[in-house]
């Protein structure tokens, strides 16, 4: 049902963790329906340095938090907002329907975490 | 490849591999025709009819093949409802049957017909007070699973067919996780209607039956010929009721040895995980129980990975049921139980059976620790180490 | 043995048995599972949808699993009705239906809807002007089949249902008997359901489909998890499906040949028969008919007894069809076709299939003519000699 | 389906054919029904001492008109007529329910060829 990458990313999840001092965190998904993904980004001058991730989730939810810390990274905190659900879902070679919900939360997770980032600059 | 899911489907017995074969190529003939050949079909399939029907304490005529035991299921219910609906349109469940029953009944609710899902407490079981005050004068079916496919539970259809009896309701039981596992036997219980499947106990898939006491009114669901008493049409899957036949046999001589050993290797399950994994449950580990069905619930840790992960080493299990492993909603048997739906979402079933091993399970007890421990490092949630 | 009652049932061809055999006990995953196991079956059963589907012109999502033809027709119709019956309650079918579209019919009519059954001519044809006079504005569901059991007559499909086309009428065809014996293409035919059932085309018992042009409302008959896109609940009969697709295959590949070399069969028969019985008849010799299948009416005889002392010569054919064999009454077909009673009653069947031989045949026209004999000098009527 | 002994008396019918000046005939059933029996007697002294049929019908049709011809060669009318369907039935082991109706054309085939007689004798 899932993909070789889906599969990768989901045994082997790249950048699993949690940043300190992050300059921006998102958390979306709620335990209730079985998915929570907290995004951790360290962004320098709107770059986005590193991104690491937590999530509670099935194997889609796992894959798909993996494969977003690894789209954005190095990316712009412009170029890393317009990354879609799709787009997280396509480099993984796909999603099965009822799955695609999981690439919903990685692309809300990376704009929960830039939007804090941006917050955060604006109150300092 | 360890195989622990034998709640979802479990491997024909080679003899009852053997048992079919025949009827494939050459003793192929239609039991409806006259000729030698039609006949002989028809006594090998009247044959199991006996066979079945004395396993569970039952007659002959009152055996129905289906074509499994989500038929079987919406036969006993739609049928008995079409029959009845004269009569009332009160209709008693539980919350913890399975799909092809509890679907019956929510596409019913749309008909117009008034449905009652009785609760259970917090180890899944029924209680027969419950039911005695939910029963109305316009109740025409109750219908409560035997044993439930998740937990294990094993309800106490006695007590509780009991009191449809002295109101004169039909009865139906869903006994696809009982048949060939535990001794049924139908009078005993004082059921009307008894639902199995035969891929449940090292038969073939694509064959059940329904078990209807002589003189329960029964509406057709399958229109056609004059198959089955004119109860189910269609020509009869001759192999497939001759593999269920075997299975039945097999089940009758051996079944109790079976019991023993794969309770033990259950039991050893069980123990193992509770001791080296902390923060996990065993659901309904106290109440009576199938002796093969261990669900175990991991904080913090969501279901399909952990079945992706023991996929990953060649063990296979369910998270949750198979039939919702494809859908987002946890388990609404868990739901039931009381459990919340994060606590839910952490399932896993392990159900065993008798080709399992010692050595099996031994290899789930080294392995099944790590990756719990792996995923509670990638989860957000209480990071609890692994002993 | 001669078998020449391939109409009634096949045997499966060794390479179907073949390709279900490793699903019993290796390959026996539950296709919802989503460890490798479950979908090493799921993958099976997806490619068998796959190969179907190419065969009929259809789309994968298009072909809904069922046990057989008997339940493929229950869905088809009642699944329609139940879609639709908003729309409208007038259905329309033919008066030479199989038994497990009749009797679906049947009691649609006690449920209210009108049902009208169209006539045949003489030789068992449908006329479109008829359909096309009997159609109404309430009209939502018009089903007539492709073939029939009994004469073999191929009725004009592509006529009817463009008819139904044009006013939007959903139109099911039962293509039990031309499945894997003629060219199916859907979209040539233009109907929105078809019916189908391995075991006719040397194919296992117990496992159908039914072709669901995408887009037509279907509700599901049986209810439970989410097997086959919410139209069949029930866990997959794995083996039999694999083995239906094995049967497809093959008839993709040979069909065109056995179909000549099986009509040469039956056409010598034929001769044969005319040649050296007299007073008897083939029903429907000149209309459009099926290569295998030969109904023939002998003056002053009862089928069963022609049918019983084939039997004892070893040749094993039907009276009729399969399914009435076990009942009194004539086949509802030749009455269709305006045979009277007492000529409907001397009918007897021959359907020949692949494995059928020259020899064989021989072997026939060698008995019948004196079975025929035999049983007219224990007849109190007509005395004619056999030549 | 059919007992051992209703085959054997559809295969090897007894006593198939006319009798010529018979001293009672009877003939029951309908074509339209799918069977007709016709049953020719000859009678000394209220004796039978011969008795044949035709059939058109069914297996059980046949044997059961074979038997009943047995059942009845030497008895009495009287006897005769004492036989019931279900007497027929059991001197062929039995038939299966939808091929009762067939004991009942014996049974019936005897009595009206035994009335033929009576009514002819009255007659003379
Ligand atoms: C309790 C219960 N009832 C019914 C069924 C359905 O039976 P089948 O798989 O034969 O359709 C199952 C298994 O899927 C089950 O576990
Ligand atoms: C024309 C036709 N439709 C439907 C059926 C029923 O199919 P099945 O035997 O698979 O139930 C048959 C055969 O019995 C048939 O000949």
């Amino acid at each position: 049902m899932y993909s070789e990458k889906v599969l990768d990313h989901f045994r082997n999840p790249r950048n699993v963790g949690k940043i300190e001092n992050p300059d921006g965190v998102g958390k979306v998904g709620n335990p209730v329906c079985g998915d929570v993904m907290v995004m951790y980004l360290k962004i320098k001058e709107d770059v986005i340095e590193d991104a690491r991730f937590e999530t509670f989730g099935c194997g889609a939810a796992i894959a798909t938090s993996s494969m977003a810390t690894e789209l954005i990274k190095g990316k712009t905190i412009e170029e890393a907002r317009q990354i879609s659900n799709n787009a997280v879902a396509e480099a993984l070679d796909g999603l099965p329907p009822v799955k695609m919900h999981c690439s919903v939360l990685a692309e809300e997770g990376i704009k929960a975490a830039i939007e804090d980032y941006l917050q955060k600059k604006k109150e300092q | 490849m360890i195989y622990l899911d034998y709640n979802a489907t479990t491997p024909c017995d080679k003899r009852v591999v053997e048992a079919m074969l025949p009827f494939f190529q050459e003793k192929f003939g239609n039991p409806s025709s006259l000729y030698y050949l039609g006949q002989e079909a028809k006594n090998a399939i009247e044959e199991t009819r006996e066979r079945i029907a004395r396993f569970i304490g039952a007659r002959k005529e009152e055996i129905i093949f289906t074509s499994g035991g989500t038929e079987a299921n919406n036969l006993a219910i739609r049928g008995t409802i079409e029959a009845l609906k004269k009569k009332g349109n009160h209709l008693i469940t539980s919350s913890i049957e399975h799909h092809s029953v509890l679907k019956v009944f929510q596409s019913l609710e749309k008909e117009g017909f008034e449905v009652t899902y009785l609760p259970v407490n917090d180890a899944g079981q029924l209680d027969p007070d419950t039911l005695q005050k939910s029963i109305r004068p316009s109740t025409i079916l109750i219908s409560i699973m035997q044993a439930n496919n998740e937990t294990g539970v094993i309800e106490p259809i006695k007590e509780l067919a009991s009191l449809a009896q002295t109101k004169g309701i039909v009865f139906h039981t869903d006994a696809v996780q009982t048949m060939g596992k535990i001794p049924i036997k139908v009078k005993d219980l004082g059921v009307s209607l008894l639902s199995a499947s035969a891929h449940k106990f090292y038969g073939p898939k694509g064959i059940g039956f329904l078990y209807l006491r002589k003189g329960t009114p029964l509406s057709p669901q399958i229109r056609g010929g004059e198959h089955e008493r004119r109860k189910r049409a269609g020509t009869e899957n001759v192999p497939a009721i001759v593999g269920m036949g075997k299975a039945t046999e097999i089940a009758a001589g051996e079944m109790e040895a079976e019991t023993k050993k794969v309770e033990t290797l259950r039991n050893t399950l069980e123990e193992g995980l509770l001791s080296t994994i902390p923060e996990i449950e065993v659901v309904s580990q106290k109440a009576p129980r199938l002796f093969n069905t261990s669900l175990i619930l991991v904080k913090d840790v969501e279901g399909e990975s952990m079945l992706l992960n023991l996929d990953f080493e060649g063990i296979e299990v369910s998270s949750g049921s198979a039939c919702t492993s494809g859908s987002l909603e946890p388990s609404h048997v868990l739901l039931a139980c009381g459990y919340p739906h994060e606590i839910a979402h952490g399932s896993i079933r392990f159900s065993l059976g008798k080709f399992n091993t010692a050595e099996e399970i031994n290899q789930v007890l080294e392995v099944f620790p790590k990756i719990v421990e792996k995923l509670r490092k990638i989860s957000p949630f209480g990071k609890s180490e692994v002993h």
